[in-house]
Parts: C-alpha cells; sequence; structure tokens
C-alpha cells in the first residue's frame, strides 16, 4: 500500500515538475505576452496542482493535508488574478507588447 | 565545504555585489536596492554564524536569528523612508539621482 | 559531492545571479522584478540554515512589502530614469569591481576563519526559555531576553513612519496617502481583494498565535495583515486614511506604548524593567503582542502607501 | 537564570535613571503622535525639563558610585542586554539634555502649535524628530551592546534626516537623501563588524569582548568596518561630504541638534568600541591613521570654512573642522608601550571637546538663524551694519567663537589644551602643530565674520525683521556655558 502511495507521488510530483519546465520553456521562447502568460498559468494551475496532490498521501496527517490544499487554492487564486491583470495591461499595450 | 559555509562566502558576495551597485549607478533607486543587497548580505552572513551555532538541539542560534528579524524591519523602514524621499525629490523637480555638480559626493558622483 | 550540496550549490548561484541582475539590468523596473525574485530565493537559503522565522520575515518584508514598494518608485521614476546616460567611466568601474571584490574575497575569508567549534548562546537561551512560558526560542530572544531591542524598532517604525509622513506636501498634509499603484476600477483585483482577505486575516492571527511555540510571530503575522489591507486599498475598495485622523495616531503607537507600559511596570512587579513575573510571562507577551501585531500592520502597510499626498475632494 | 537573581548579580542600585533617561523621550514623543499637531510643542516643551532631571540624576549617581549598570529584563549579557553610564556618558546625557532642550525652546517660535491656516506638519515632525533623537542619542550613551547600539544608530538616522528636509525644496531633500544613503551604509557596515565579532566570541556585549577579544583576522575585520562605518556617520573626513549641505539646509533648531549632539552619537560609539570592547587591538599605525584623518578634517574643513560665502555653511564646514579633533584622542590615547589606548588626559580632552561643541556649534547655528532672520539673508559679505541691528545674536555667534578656537576660559580651551599636553607628553608633536594650527584657522573665519559685522551697513538694507528676545536668549545662554565651562573645570 504505502509503496503504492509512494509510487502516485513520484509520478505526480514528477509529473507536475514537467509542467511547469514546459511553462519555463514557454515564458522564455514565446513570442509576446499573452502567450507567454499561457504557458505560465498552465504550470502554476496543473503542475502545482500536480505536486500537490502527489503530496497529499506524505502529509502524514489531515491538517497538514488541507493545508496542501489550500496552499493550492491561494495559489490558484492569485495566479489568475495576476495572469487576468497582466493580460489586461498587455491588450491595453497593444500586441507588439 | 558545507552547505553552511557555502552560504557564508555567498553573503560575502552579496555584499560585494551591493557595494559595487552602491557606488557605480548614479540612479538612486538602484542604490536603493543595491543597499538592500549589502544588507540582506550581511544578514545572511548573521545567520551564517546562526547555524554554525546550532546547540542543545536547535537548528541555529536563536539570538542572531531574532536580531536579523529585527535588522530586516529596520532595513525595511530605511528602504520606506528613502522611496518617500526620492519620490518627493522627483516631484520637487529635483531628478532621480544626486549629480548636481560641485559639492556632489566622491561616491556619488558621474564623471563628466 | 552530494545531492544536498548540489542543491545548495543551485540555490547559493541563482541567489547570486538574481542580485548581480538588480545591480546590473538597464532598466529599473526589471531590477527591481529581479530584486523580489532574489527575496524568495534568499528565503529558500534562511529555511536551508533552519531559520524559519527568518524565512518568513525574508518573504513577507524582505521581498514582498519592499518588493511592492520599488516597483511602484520603479514605475513613477520610469520617465525620468531613461535620461539620465552619465555612468562613471570604465576605469573608474573597474576600480570600483575591484575594490567590492576584495572586500567580498577579505570577508569570505574572515568567515573561513572562524572559530571551529563555533561560541553560541543557542544553550543559554534554550536553558532560561522557561521562565517566559513560550517554547520558540527565537520569539523568547524577541519577547524577553532582548526585549529592549524589540520594544525600540517599534519605536524605529514609528519613527520612519513620521518621518515618511514629513514629506508630505503641505497641501497634502490634510489628504490621504496616494498608493503607488493605483488599480482602482479593476473588476479582478476587486474580486480578490474579497476573497483573500478573510483567510489572510486567519493567517495573521495563527501565525501570531502560533509563534508563541513554533515559527510565526506578531512580525509575520502583523506582515500578512498589512498585504491584505494594502490589497484592499489597491483595489480601491477601501481609502487610505487621513493622516491626522486620531484613530490612526492612538493605534499607531499603540503597541510601542503596550510594550513601554508593560516594561515599566515590571520595574514595579517582576525587578526590572521588561522583566516579567514567571508565573504571567506567556500571557503578558500575548497581551503585548496583539497592540503590537495592529501597530506593525497599520505601519508597515502605510509606510508602503507612502505620505499624504491626495486633497480631499472629487 | 531566573530574573531576580540576574538582576541581583549584575544591576547597580539607581540603575532604574538609565532606564528612565530612554523611556522618557520614547513616552513624549509616542504621546506627540497621539497627541496630534496641536498638542505636539505643549507636550515637547514639558518633556525637556523632566529630560533634563533625569539626566542630572544619572549624573549625580554616577558621581557617587562611578558607575551604574542594568539588566534590562533581569537578563544579564551575553543572554540579555545591559545599560551603563560612567562619567562620559553622564556628561554626554547632561550636555544632550541641555542642547535639546535649549533647541525646543528656540524652535516654539518656527513649530510651535499650528496657527491657522498652517498644516502643522512640521510642527509634528520636528518635535518628533527631536525626540526620537534624543532617545535614540541617550541610547548610544548608555548602551553596552554592539546590537542595542545599532539600533540605537538606526533610530537616531530616522529622527535625523526628516530634520534636514523640513522645509521640502528640493536641494534639501537632496542633501536628506544623501545624508540618509551614507548614514544607511554606514550603519550596515557596523552591523557586518558586529556580526563578524558575534560568529567570533558569540557575545555582543562591550564588556564581556573585551575579556575575550584576541587579536586575529575576525577582530581585524570587525574593528576596521565598524570604524568606517561609523567615522561615515560622524562625518570624518574625508566622509564628511554629505555634512555641509545637510546642516546648513536645515531649520536653524534641526541644524543645531544635527551638528551638536548626532554626529557624537557615533563617534560615542567610536569610542567606546576602542576604549572599551577592544582597548589592545589598536595599533600605532591604525591611530595614527585615524589621526591623520582628524587632522585632514581641521585643516580642509577651517580651509573651506574660510572660503564659504554664506554664514551657515561656513558653520557647517566649521563643524567638519571640529569633529576632527575629537579623532586626535585614537592616537594621543595609544600608549605604545603597553600597545593599549589608555584613559587619561587625552580621553578628556576629547570629551571636554565633544561636550564644548555642543554647546558652542548649537549657539551659533541658532545665532546664525536669528541673523538670517532679522537680514533676510545670510551672506556673509553683507552683514554690515548688524552689530547694531542684533547685538546679542552676534555676541552670541562671538561668545561661541570664542570656544571654537579655544581661546580661556572656554571649555574649547580646556579641550584643546589637554590635547596639547597629551600631544606633548606622549612626544607626538604634529598633532600639537595641526591643533593650533586649527585654532589659527579657526580664529580667521570667524574674526572675519565678525569684522564684516561691525561695518557700517553696505546697501540700504532691506526692512529689518524683529526677532523675541527670548529667541536671543537661548544662544546666548548656550554660549556662555561653553564659554565658562572651562572654569568649571572639575567634570565626572
Amino acid at each position: 500500500m504505502s509503496a503504492l502511495l509512494d509510487l502516485f507521488t513520484i509520478v505526480a510530483v514528477s509529473a507536475g515538475v514537467l509542467f511547469f519546465l514546459a511553462g519555463v520553456v514557454g515564458l522564455l521562447r514565446f513570442p509576446d505576452a499573452l502567450t507567454r502568460l499561457h504557458a505560465l498559468t498552465k504550470a502554476d494551475n496543473v503542475g502545482l496542482g500536480l505536486i500537490v496532490a502527489g503530496l497529499l498521501p506524505q502529509a502524514g496527517s489531515v491538517l497538514a493535508a488541507l493545508k496542501l490544499l489550500l496552499v493550492w487554492l491561494t495559489v490558484l487564486l492569485a495566479g489568475a488574478t495576476v495572469g487576468q491583470l497582466i493580460a489586461r495591461v498587455a491588450r491595453r499595450a497593444g500586441p507588439s507588447a | 565545504m558545507n552547505p553552511t559555509t557555502l552560504f557564508g562566502l555567498c553573503g560575502a558576495a552579496l555584499v560585494g555585489i551591493g557595494l559595487y551597485g552602491l557606488l557605480t549607478d548614479p540612479r538612486l533607486l538602484r542604490k536603493i536596492i543595491a543597499f538592500n543587497l549589502v544588507g540582506s548580505g550581511v544578514f545572511l552572513l548573521f545567520g551564517v554564524v546562526a547555524r554554525r551555532g546550532a546547540d542543545a538541539g536547535l537548528g541555529g542560534d536563536p539570538v542572531p536569528q531574532a536580531l536579523v528579524i529585527t535588522g530586516i524591519v529596520v532595513a525595511f523602514s530605511a528602504t520606506a523612508l528613502a522611496v518617500a524621499l526620492l519620490l518627493r525629490l522627483h516631484d520637487a523637480g529635483g531628478g532621480a539621482t544626486l549629480d548636481d555638480g560641485a559639492d556632489s559626493a566622491g561616491k556619488d558622483r558621474s564623471p563628466s | 559531492m552530494s545531492f544536498e550540496l548540489n542543491y545548495e550549490l543551485l540555490v547559493g548561484l541563482l541567489v547570486l545571479t538574481t542580485a548581480a541582475w538588480s545591480v546590473a539590468a538597464r532598466d529599473s523596473y526589471s531590477a527591481t522584478v529581479g530584486f523580489v525574485s532574489y527575496g524568495l530565493l534568499l528565503a529558500i537559503v534562511w529555511m536551508q540554515l533552519q531559520a524559519v522565522d527568518v524565512a518568513l520575515t525574508e518573504v513577507a518584508i524582505g521581498s514582498g512589502l519592499t518588493g511592492l514598494l520599488l516597483l511602484g518608485a520603479a514605475a513613477r521614476l520610469r520617465a525620468t530614469e531613461r535620461r539620465i546616460v552619465a555612468r562613471p567611466s570604465i576605469a573608474l568601474r573597474t576600480l570600483a569591481a575591484l575594490a567590492c571584490a576584495g572586500i567580498s574575497v577579505a570577508l569570505a575569508a574572515t568567515v573561513l576563519s572562524l572559530p571551529q567549534p563555533a561560541p553560541s548562546l543557542a544553550a543559554e537561551a534554550l536553558a532560561a526559555l522557561p521562565a517566559t512560558g513560550l517554547g520558540n526560542p527565537v520569539n523568547g530572544v524577541l519577547m524577553a531576553f532582548r526585549a529592549f531591542d524589540t520594544l525600540l524598532e517599534k519605536v524605529v517604525l514609528v519613527l520612519s513612519l513620521v518621518g515618511v509622513w514629513s514629506l508630505a506636501p503641505d497641501l497634502g498634509w490634510a489628504g490621504r496617502p496616494r498608493l503607488l499603484h493605483p488599480f482602482a476600477d479593476d473588476g479582478v483585483l476587486k474580486f480578490l481583494a474579497r476573497t483573500l482577505p478573510p483567510l489572510g486575516l486567519l493567517l495573521g492571527l495563527h501565525l501570531m498565535w502560533n509563534g508563541a511555540d513554533e515559527p510565526g510571530g506578531a512580525f509575520q503575522g502583523a506582515t500578512v495583515l498589512a498585504a491584505m489591507w494594502l490589497l484592499v486599498l489597491m483595489a480601491g475598495l477601501g481609502e487610505a486614511p487621513q493622516v491626522r485622523a486620531r484613530w490612526l495616531r492612538v493605534a499607531a503607537v499603540a503597541g510601542p506604548a503596550t510594550f513601554l507600559a508593560v516594561g515599566l511596570a515590571g520595574m514595579g512587579i517582576a525587578g526590572a524593567f521588561l522583566a516579567y513575573p514567571e508565573s504571567h510571562a506567556k500571557a503578558l507577551i500575548l497581551f503585548v503582542e496583539v497592540p503590537m501585531m495592529l501597530t506593525i500592520a497599520l505601519v508597515l502597510a502605510l509606510l508602503v502607501a507612502g505620505p499624504p499626498e491626495r486633497t480631499e475632494g472629487p | 537564570m531566573p530574573p531576580t537573581e540576574a538582576l541581583a548579580a549584575g544591576a547597580s542600585a539607581g540603575g532604574g535613571w538609565l532606564v528612565a533617561s530612554i523611556a522618557w523621550p520614547i513616552i513624549a514623543l509616542l504621546l506627540v503622535i497621539a497627541g496630534g499637531e496641536r498638542l505636539a510643542a505643549r507636550v515637547g516643551v514639558l518633556a525637556l525639563p523632566i529630560g533634563l532631571a533625569i539626566a542630572a540624576a544619572v549624573a549625580l549617581q554616577v558621581g557617587g558610585s562611578g558607575e551604574l549598570v542594568y539588566n534590562v529584563g533581569g537578563w544579564a549579557p551575553p543572554l540579555g542586554i545591559a545599560l551603563r553610564a560612567d562619567g562620559l556618558s553622564a556628561a554626554m546625557l547632561l550636555v544632550t539634555a541641555i542642547v535639546a532642550g535649549g533647541s525646543g525652546i528656540y524652535a516654539l517660535a518656527d513649530f510651535g502649535p499650528p496657527r491657522a491656516g498652517s498644516s502643522g506638519r512640521t510642527s509634528l515632525a520636528f518635535w518628533a524628530s527631536l525626540l526620537g533623537a534624543w532617545a535614540a542619542l541617550n541610547l548610544a550613551f548608555l548602551g553596552n551592546d554592539l546590537f542595542n547600539l545599532y539600533v540605537a544608530l538606526e533610530m537616531l538616522t530616522f529622527a535625523a534626516v526628516p530634520l534636514v528636509c523640513l522645509d521640502g525644496r528640493a536641494e534639501t531633500l537632496k542633501a536628506a537623501l544623501r545624508y540618509l544613503l551614507y548614514a544607511l551604509v554606514g550603519s550596515v557596515l557596523y552591523l557586518l563588524g558586529a556580526v563578524l565579532l558575534y560568529g567570533a566570541y558569540g557575545t555582543l556585549d562591550l564588556g564581556l569582548l573585551a575579556t575575550v577579544a584576541q587579536p586575529g583576522p575576525a577582530t581585524w575585520a570587525a574593528a576596521a568596518l565598524m570604524t568606517a562605518g561609523l567615522l561615515a556617520k560622524t562625518a570624518l573626513f574625508p566622509l564628511h561630504l554629505w555634512l555641509p549641505p545637510a546642516h546648513a539646509g536645515a531649520p536653524p533648531a534641526a541644524s543645531a541638534v544635527l551638528s551638536a549632539l548626532v554626529v557624537k552619537g557615533s563617534f560615542f560609539i567610536v569610542l567606546r568600541l576602542w576604549f572599551e570592547a577592544l582597548p589592545g587591538l589598536g595599533s600605532a599605525a591604525a591611530m595614527q591613521l585615524i589621526g591623520l584623518l582628524g587632522a585632514g578634517a581641521i585643516l580642509y574643513g577651517s580651509a573651506l570654512a574660510l572660503r564659504q560665502t554664506r554664514l551657515k555653511l561656513l558653520v557647517a564646514y566649521s563643524t567638519v573642522a571640529q569633529i576632527g579633533y575629537l579623532f586626535l584622542v585614537f592616537p594621543l590615547a595609544f600608549d605604545a608601550a603597553s600597545g593599549r589606548l589608555a584613559a587619561g588626559a587625552a580621553l578628556m580632552g576629547g570629551l571636554l571637546q565633544a561636550v564644548s561643541h555642543a554647546l558652542a556649534k548649537a549657539a551659533m547655528f541658532m545665532s546664525a538663524g536669528l541673523i538670517a532672520v532679522t537680514l533676510g539673508h545670510d551672506r556673509i559679505a553683507d552683514l554690515g551694519g548688524l552689530a547694531r541691528a542684533r547685538p546679542t545674536s552676534l555676541l552670541a555667534f562671538a561668545l561661541a567663537g570664542v570656544s571654537l578656537v579655544g581661546l580661556p576660559p572656554s571649555g574649547g580651551f580646556a579641550a584643546k589644551w589637554l590635547l596639547l599636553s597629551a600631544a606633548v607628553a606622549t612626544g607626538q608633536w604634529w598633532w600639537a602643530v595641526v591643533i593650533v594650527l586649527g585654532g589659527l584657522l579657526t580664529g580667521a573665519y570667524l574674526v572675519l565674520v565678525l569684522m564684516r559685522a561691525l561695518d557700517e551697513p553696505t546697501a540700504p538694507a532691506a526692512p529689518l525683521q524683529p526677532v523675541a528676545a527670548w529667541r536671543e536668549a537661548v544662544p546666548l545662554v548656550l554660549a556662555l556655558l561653553a564659554v565658562f565651562m572651562g572654569l568649571a573645570g572639575v567634570l565626572p
């Protein structure tokens, strides 16, 4: 059982890291603010979500697991807001920005 | 070399990097950022001193750790005062450097 | 070389790179962004140094609030800074670089020369901790053994707030601080400013309450509260207070005043200034921490908000 | 160790006065902020005599027992923080209370309760800064812990910087920002030194450091960093560049505090560092170097004062020069035979110089301020007719000058005499030459001012502005104190 959970952790966290990697590559390689933002928000939301999910079995207590979920939700909230704000500024500044 | 020593060297390097910015950049905002780098380098060295003093089952000596917290807050107050002064100077038409000719401080001076 | 050290080496290099970037970047706004990332990375270093309390402070104040302040300033100075071309000559810069490198090397050599085993007050602090009723030795240092520093540093905070206010134009004195980041008409930010603060309030109080025995404390908690208040102000959901408001003045001095009063009372009931009677130490410390947290949150937020500038009216 | 035991081990009777001398200005500061602009001046003025009484009480206690020690919170060093007062601190506490009191009274005209139509901004800022600086200075004179002293230095900076730019003009803002940067770099270097000392010895207490500090790279690096940082804050040549614009641009009551007191805070910590914490670590070469900087300050500052065309700038450059004398203490107190710094005539001379310069310089800035108010300008070339228009202020200026030059029986004379005799006694004649030369240059720039002031009015003067007599009395009293301090002779 614990070996299975460990395996789940390894797979989920690795997948999460992969999303982050993709996000960073996108941030560096994509041509403009909106597409970069697109790449970055995926990393934030899904990548962190996978990492948090992977860590849940290792949390040790329900309270710790809830805290982990709270971290993810807060990042989702902040990420979504900031993404929106940046997108608006980028749109106002025009496609060249 | 252990990690603590590594971060000690890191702190020493940060002090140098910050001082360089402080000396060579005429822009006041950059001087303020550079001052914060020096400050955090010093705090980091204090943290290294604390970690080296790990004893009695504690991960570090709590006295320097507490002092760093106090130091960070003081550095923030300093930054706030400096930024407020800089923006007021800017609004009063004084620009964003200290460069004003004859009595300009040696270290703040941009040679013409 | 172990994995651990490789990881630490990587973090160290990243810290130095972001630091160098925030000095070298051409544009001050980019430099400031570099500085914020630098602060976050530095917090990881603090974790590695087993200083969780410091890591929290560094993230909250060193990177967060300082970053907010600097970003606002960078945005406002952008146009002016573009005109600045005069830089020291190459020769002078090389000289400065050599001098600074020399200082770093000397400092590094000094650090390497420090005695082993290192002197430490950890054992003393731990032995004295029961007298304070606290479980977190860092908080024991801040609130008991070196409470004097902590009290004075609150006075420093309040004093610097008056210093920032004193920079108001005379006409602006009756007004309110002009926030550096006016986003007033943004629905998205308003949404965040409505959803996040309850959570932030909880987290702030949790940090303070927990600080007695675990990492955290009045400071870190207050910073979270300050951030929440700033968020509300930036979203345009509330207005920064007038600096002349009486409640604001009283709240600004409440923390140090309570601390000082308890300290002076200690002269009578516990035999020394800032001493606590052993049976009531923890209760007294918490009694001091609540108004202190209020003051710190208020002052930190107002330091970011800047001097009063706006006059009343539309 | 439970608090009460620690207390018994480390605190002396009457030590509570040390706490009072720091707590009292802080209480007043908090009251000023909470009470608002309307009450600021009243609270401030009431705080001044009480603070003076506390300083006098400390002096009496020190006079009785020689030394006062107080462990804050009952926690003895190295874990806790100790406060300590000796004769040096007592003298500095007293002169700080006197000068702060004088500046406060003098400032009532400029920063009194706001009149209808004015905002009260400067009133709040001035009184908060004055009380904050006072608390910070008292802490600098009493602190016995390196980090506690760091907090004192930062507090002093945050109180002093707003005083420079109360009028909000671009040039004073610039001066304030330059001052702030110098001061911040100075304190960060000081802190770095303190960090290294803690890393090497595990204590920040000056007394404990004295018992454990050994010569070695960490100690030397720490001493060098701390000294450099403190010199920048004290504005010792060649780190003085921030001082003249900052001190000359501030309102006179603020200039008096800045020039007379604030620079002495960091100087006092240099003294403590070398004489108390690391007395055996000074080398002859290092002490000669510090002395050389002092000599440079005396000659360069005086020469620049001689060239100034504005009265307030002249007074500010004179501060640059007078700070130089303070640092002659280091080579003169260094005993080459034992390799230690020894308290003696040189140290006493330095202390007298700090005290008499504080009184004289405060008097000078205040009377220069009144002269500027009277004439509407402070151009030295156009001071003609002043002797008739404002004789009391001119007299105060001249009397303060007597002490700066070092003519008997002034405090400045006693100070320079002690330094001279120390130079002769230790066979370091070159410092004697500097002291005498500095006195001559000081005499020259002051006589030039007086000659102008005694001239007939050169141009049809603008209508002279009136000045209240009580304001003129303040600098006169301070100048008289400076002049007759030498007669008192016996100092704690």
